[in-house]
């Protein structure tokens, strides 16, 4: 086993190619392959996960994990397990075991699956990669190879409309993305390698500060743009278009988070919060994230297609971690970072939840909830529990992280964060509680209006098993807080061993 | 002004002459010739080049170019003729149609 | 041939004119440049000469010293005869004079030129490597009687692309890579000549050369002739 | 191993190839190919090899030595080249080899289209190796005569006019080429390019002499205004020649004018080089803008040609302003990947230009799901084109632009970046087909049947194009050895001492 933890830098390899290779293989796969590709698919999601857990492991064992591959003239891929990059590693690979599960059985019988399951795992690669890039350089790679392999599964569908959503998206996002490499590449063309260690990049710059606040934005702008932070946040809302695993893992999780988390690393690996803490970077960034909140949450309540809602609650509650990110305080890390995953766990359960309705009942719309409690109990409460915890209602996750970004505002002087959160709460309120009531308390419509698609047995369990997974897990990570092994007390963990050092014995 | 140079200006000459009727001239053939007094133009410079190099002879160096060009010379001939026959035979054309840029014919 | 009238109108051409004008001052002004000359190789050619196997400068740098030049040149040659096959297709007969129209003149001709012709040919081939000639000229004399009787219709080879042909095309081409490859193991260096026999070694690839010289041009007028590609 | 003569076998290698295909026999292809395309690998490897091993060096043919006799010169960026030469090459013969246009036609004519392809492959080789100005014209003329006559064996009457067009255009930039060094040599008595720049004082021949060489240069690597010839040709010829004639013909004039002018050139003046930027930066926006607007999927990649050349040509005035190191390397793994990715690019066009009989653009989705595999080859290759990763195209782009910020010049890094997104929109016109559900494949568990009308696709050539994109796509993370390499020997900018990178 040791053997297994001492293998340097070739583990964080392994888990980055755990899921390229099988889907490089799931490419050739014939469509009727589908016991080969669900073999492949689970194979990977399961090794990946074992993967990380060791990773996890041999990190706590005191291990580390470094691999450089170097490019030539300079340049390096730097793939490295520190515990933020872990975080999000076991997050993205885990909801991916449970989404591909989900998608197994969502996708049964339709069209161009080896496609899909191809692209699929070379995003959660991609999100791998963002997650383990020791480096700004590795980032950007992986960044990028997020926003091309996502482009298929947003036009899956192969419809006009998705066609046009994926267009959308091609542009917000491969504009982003010039934002971000024209930073980078002024950044490291001043200063040289930007290299995610111990200490931030740019710990002790004498660069000028307009240089530095041009570089932070530009960067800032494109991690906004998949962090879906107004004004760059239009590609999201249409990009539901994609199947609901897509919208599930993609837009919930993976795709979104590799904004959000490359906005941490920004502001704490490369800037350093001292730096980035300043009124024109920081400042302005938990402006901007406040007004995301609020806007989003305002056109979550003005649509009334589930998934469409569901997008706009994601835009809102991305900002969460952004506006803890930017804080810059210990407490307001550490609610950016909880939430990072208690967001996860919860929007992914919603999204399985509008999927399985979609799928079973051709539901859409949330007036269509009528009487859905009843038919569909377990589903719903699934769906309930985590737009409780969405909203921020103990015991939820989504209270824990909600708790300490209020801690972590009022810690750092920002009084109007409580304002800001509390207006949330009430318009989260205010568009997660009318579709709960309307499923719980109104009456189903006649049997003849609504259709029960007949689905085989072993797709009814695909569809239901992971979203009570996650919604578990949603109310466990929030009703065990305090234990060691919670999401809350691993980001506790990251921002005392990383960010705000402990002076004392320390965790 | 002594015999070279007024090889050299001849050769150059004949090169200027040959461009102006690879653009000017529309028909294939025409424009195929122009490649050649294009091509003498070269020649000719190249012998003034050997004659005026300081030297108990005239320099072989450029001479043996010479016949190499002649020879790469009568090869792009050739074959540039043969593509003008067979233009003519396939589309009764002898020069480059208008819009051939974008599209089949 | 008729002139297809020009595309451009006189504004056009006047700035056709100016700038060709242009270019030519430009070359002008280069030719009356005589910048502080270096001696050209003339020298050394003739200070080595005796250790090449010609005893003709211009033939030395051919064959000798510039002899990867000839060598690729016989190659430019060699690919316009491929290009001049796929172009015409595969069969075809030269027009020859219609015998209605052949004179006593015709008839000495033919019987007087083509012998001379050889003799001719083969006479440049050999004096090349002493004095002005050499493969290229002796091919060319070569396929100029072949054409010769051709066009007279007597004897007229039938050109057809037949594995000979190929043969007699590619022999100038094959002979000089299989020296400089022979060379390159025996000697270490491309197209280095062993010391003893040079001057054998390049009448081989000269007669090549000449053989494939003639082929290709002789090709070059006869096979476009075909009947297939006048119809 | 180690032998300077592995620069001159692996120019024999594929003129052998060329002469064995003469032979119009029913396995001549397979055999010659399965003997020359390894073959001229080991060569190429044996010259890299050597490379690594002993630096830059040259095998004076005939053992006379420059300047007197011609010198095979060998640095990293010649054996980069052969390198880049043996892979695409290579990969793009498997392709002819299945390709069902090739394979129609008669068995005679299918051994003369082989042995113009290996004349091709072996000028390319001996142009990357030669040291001998001259020389370099036999080599140039070689390739250029070579390919005008593939490119005639397109379909239809344009593919004659194109390929004429091309011999024309091809035979007056090799004159003018020729002309200059006349002029050269009147100046210097000499051709070998080092000797050149030892004994070049800058004076009226000899900058009408750099103009010459240069505008002859500048039309083989279609640099814009003298492009035209391009598209044409490279649009109608057979999918394998287009292949070869964009990822390397074109670069081989990229390539001299690298040799001369980071060579014997470079002493005059800065002026040209950013001049040559310019032009490229016009060649970027004019050949993406022509890119997007085409119909026909093999034109829309001959004007990305356009586009992608337009790029290396910032290397003039970075290299000039002492972005050296930086440029150098961008620049030259730039060519590497856009190759390897054009050649991909236009097997995977051809695929679907053979399988469907046309390539519009608008036809193509009608059976997506049958091309599915060759999208995806031009998809990956797209990435290069449009310079995001994971592709070689990208850390070239990358480098590029640090040059760019490192020497203050930030309107290079926006041609860079602009044309970046350019590319973005006119491979996404191409990309997007691959999802488009269509009518005529009505889906089904088992996949659509093959629609009616349409030939199947030889695996082989799927292969080859995908291979290619791989490579490509390869080369942005296995971009450390070829950088290495392309340092050997690299020259040095003027007033600039160069620190050798870690």
């Amino acid at each position: 086993m040791t053997a297994l933890l001492a293998t340097g830098g070739w583990l964080p390899v392994s888990v980055v190619l755990s899921s390229f290779l099988t889907g490089i293989f799931i490419f050739f796969l014939r469509e009727e392959d589908v016991l080969m590709r669900s073999l492949l698919n689970l194979g990977g999601a399961v090794l990946k996960v074992a993967l990380g857990i060791l990773l996890l492991w041999g990190v706590a064992q005191g291990f580390v994990y470094t691999f450089v591959l170097p490019l030539g003239a300079g340049l390096d891929l730097i793939l490295f397990a520190d515990p933020l990059a872990l975080q999000f590693v076991l997050l993205s690979a885990g909801l991916w075991l449970v989404t591909t599960v989900y998608a197994i059985a969502f996708l049964e019988g339709s069209p161009e699956r080896s496609r899909f399951f191809g692209y699929f795992s070379l995003c959660v690669t991609a999100s791998t990669g963002i997650a383990l890039a020791g480096n700004l350089l590795t980032f950007v790679i992986f960044y990028e190879f997020l926003t091309l392999a996502t482009y298929p599964l947003v036009v899956h569908h192969g419809t006009r409309e998705a066609l046009k959503a994926g267009r959308t998206y091609l542009i917000y996002t491969l504009g982003g993305g010039m934002l971000l490499f024209i930073g980078a590449v002024w950044l490291q063309g001043l200063i040289g390698p930007v290299v995610f260690g111990p200490v931030p990049a740019l710990a002790e710059t004498d660069l000028p500060r307009g240089v530095l606040i041009a570089i932070f934005w530009l960067i800032a702008g494109g991690l906004a743009v998949k962090a879906a932070m107004v004004p760059v946040h239009g590609w999201l809302p249409t990009a539901m278009v994609a199947p609901a695993p897509v919208s599930a893992l993609l837009h919930a999780v993976a795709v979104v988070k590799a904004g959000a988390f490359g906005l941490f690393r920004l502001v704490y690996d490369v800037y350093g919060i001292a730096l980035a803490g300043a009124p024109a970077m920081g400042g302005l960034l938990a402006m901007l994230a406040s007004v995301t909140i609020v806007y989003g949450s305002l056109r979550a309540i003005a649509e009334s297609d589930i998934k469409k809602r569901l997008a706009y609650s994601t835009v809102s509650q991305l900002s969460y971690i952004a506006l803890g990110t930017a804080l810059g305080g210990p407490l307001a890390a550490v609610g950016a970072l909880a939430h990072l995953v208690h967001q996860g766990l919860m929007k992914i359960t919603l999204f399985f939840c509008a999927g399985r309705l979609a799928e079973t009942y051709d539901i859409h719309n949330v007036h269509e909830l009528a009487g859905m409690g009843r038919r569909m109990p377990v589903t719903m409460t699934a769906f309930t529990v985590a737009a409780l915890g969405m909203i921020g209602l103990p015991p939820v996750a989504g209270f824990v992280s909600k708790w300490y970004l209020a801690l972590g505002g009022l810690q750092t002087g920002n009084d109007w964060v409580l304002a800001v959160l509390v207006l949330s709460s009430v318009l989260n309120a205010a568009y997660f509680l009318p579709p709960l009531y309307v499923a719980w308390f109104t009456a189903p419509p006649p049997e003849a209006r609504l259709q029960r698609r007949i689905l085989p047995g072993w797709v009814e369990w695909g569809l239901l098993v992971p979203p009570v997974i996650t919604a578990s897990l949603a109310l466990v990570a929030g009703l065990l807080a305090a234990l060691p092994i919670s999401p809350l007390a691993w980001a506790e963990l990251i921002v005392a061993l990383r960010y705000f050092p402990v002076t004392g014995d320390g965790p | 002004m002594d015999q070279a140079d007024i090889y050299i200006l001849a050769g150059m000459a004949l090169f200027a002459i040959a461009l102006h009727a690879l653009a000017a001239r529309r028909h294939l053939v025409r424009k195929v010739l122009a490649i050649n007094i294009l091509g003498g133009g070269c020649f000719l410079v190249l012998i003034a080049v050997a004659r005026r190099a300081p030297g108990p002879v005239a320099d072989p160096v450029p001479h043996a170019m010479v016949l190499t060009g002649i020879v790469v010379a009568v090869s792009v001939t050739a074959v540039a003729l043969i593509l003008v026959r067979r233009i003519r035979s396939a589309t009764g054309r002898t020069d480059f149609p208008e819009d051939n840029r974008d599209d089949r014919v | 041939m008729t002139e297809v009238a020009p595309k451009q109108g006189p504004g056009g051409r006047l700035v056709l004119a100016a700038l060709v004008m242009l270019v030519f001052a430009g070359l002008a002004w280069a030719a009356l440049d005589r910048p502080a000359a270096y001696p050209g190789l003339a020298s050394s050619v003739l200070d080595r000469l005796a250790d090449t196997g010609a005893a003709n400068p211009v033939t030395a740098v051919l064959l000798d010293f510039r002899a990867y030049d000839t060598f690729l040149e016989v190659g430019v040659l060699l690919i316009a005869a491929i290009g001049v096959l796929s172009l015409v297709g595969r069969e075809t007969r030269v027009a020859a004079l219609p015998p209605g129209d052949r004179t006593p003149v015709h008839g000495v001709l033919l019987r007087v030129l083509p012998p001379l012709m050889v003799v001719t040919g083969l006479w440049m081939l050999w004096a090349g490597t002493s004095q002005p000639g050499g493969a290229f000229q002796a091919g060319a004399v070569l396929a100029a009687t072949l054409i010769l009787l051709a066009l007279a219709g007597k004897d007229a080879p039938r050109l057809a692309d037949t594995i000979r042909l190929r043969a007699a095309l590619a022999i100038g081409f094959a002979g000089f890579l299989t020296a400089a490859l022979a060379f390159l193991m025996l000697q270490g260096g491309l197209l280095a000549y062993p010391a003893v026999g040079k001057t054998a070694w390049i009448v081989a690839i000269e007669v090549g050369i000449c053989l494939s010289t003639a082929a290709t041009l002789a090709l070059f007028y006869l096979l476009p002739g075909s009947p297939a590609d006048r119809a | 191993m180690v032998d300077t003569s592995w620069a001159a076998i692996a120019v024999a290698v594929p003129l052998l190839a060329a002469l064995a295909s003469l032979w119009p026999g029913r396995w001549t292809a397979v055999a010659v190919m399965a003997v020359a395309v390894p073959g001229a690998l080991l060569a190429t490897l044996g010259v890299v090899w050597t490379v690594y091993e002993i630096g830059v060096y040259r095998h004076p043919v005939g053992g006379w030595g420059a300047p007197l006799g011609i010198d095979l010169y060998v640095d990293g960026l010649a054996a980069a080249f052969l390198a880049l030469l043996a892979v695409v090459a290579g990969l793009a013969s498997l392709h002819v080899l299945a390709d069902p246009d090739v394979k129609a036609m008669p068995r005679r004519r299918q051994s003369l289209f082989w042995s113009l392809w290996y004349w091709v492959w072996g000028a390319l080789a001996a142009m990357f190796v030669s040291g001998d100005a001259f020389n370099i014209y036999v080599t140039l003329e070689l390739a250029t005569l070579a390919g005008v006559i593939l490119v005639s064996f397109g379909h239809g009457a344009v593919a004659l006019f194109a390929s004429l067009r091309y011999l024309l255009i091809g035979t007056l930039g090799a004159l003018s080429y020729v002309l200059g060094v006349a002029l050269l040599y009147g100046a210097t008595g000499t051709l070998d390019l080092v000797l050149l720049g030892e004994r070049l004082v800058p004076g009226p021949a000899v900058v009408v002499a750099a103009a010459l060489v240069t505008v002859g240069l500048a039309i083989k690597a279609a640099l814009v205004p003298l492009h035209i010839w391009l598209p044409p040709a490279h649009g109608s010829a057979p999918a394998g020649v287009s292949a070869i004639l964009s990822a390397l013909v074109v670069k081989a004039g990229f390539y001299l004018l690298v040799r001369y002018w980071l060579g014997p050139f470079v002493s005059l003046g800065d002026g040209v080089a950013t001049a040559l930027g310019i032009l490229g930066a016009v060649g970027v926006l004019w050949g993406s803008l022509n890119a997007i607007r085409q119909e026909r999927l093999k034109l829309l990649v001959a004007y990305s040609t356009v586009a992608q050349v337009g790029y290396l040509f910032l290397l003039f005035p970075l290299a000039a302003a002492g972005g050296h190191v930086m440029a150098w390397s961008g620049a030259h793994l730039l060519v590497l990947s856009h190759a390897t990715a054009k050649a991909a690019a236009f097997l995977a066009a051809g695929n679907i230009l053979t399988s469907q009989g046309t390539d519009h653009l608008s036809e193509i989705g009608r059976a997506s799901h049958h091309h599915r595999l060759s999208l995806l080859a031009f998809g990956l290759a797209g990435a290069t084109l449009m310079g995001l990763p994971p592709s070689g195209g990208f850390l070239a782009k990358w480098l590029m632009v640090t040059a760019a910020v490192e020497t203050g010049q930030w309107w290079w890094a926006a041609v860079l970046i602009i044309g970046g997104k350019l590319a973005a929109i006119y491979v996404y016109r191409v990309v997007r087909l691959g999802f488009v559900t269509s009518p005529m494949e009505p889906p089904g568990a088992a996949g659509p049947p093959r629609p009616p009308g349409l030939l199947p696709v030889p695996m082989l050539t799927i292969l080859a194009a995908l291979g290619l994109a791989v490579v490509s796509v390869g080369l942005g993370f296995a971009s450390a050895p070829p950088l290495r390499l392309l340092q050997i020997g690299m020259p040095a900018a003027p007033g600039i001492a160069l620190e050798p990178l870690p």
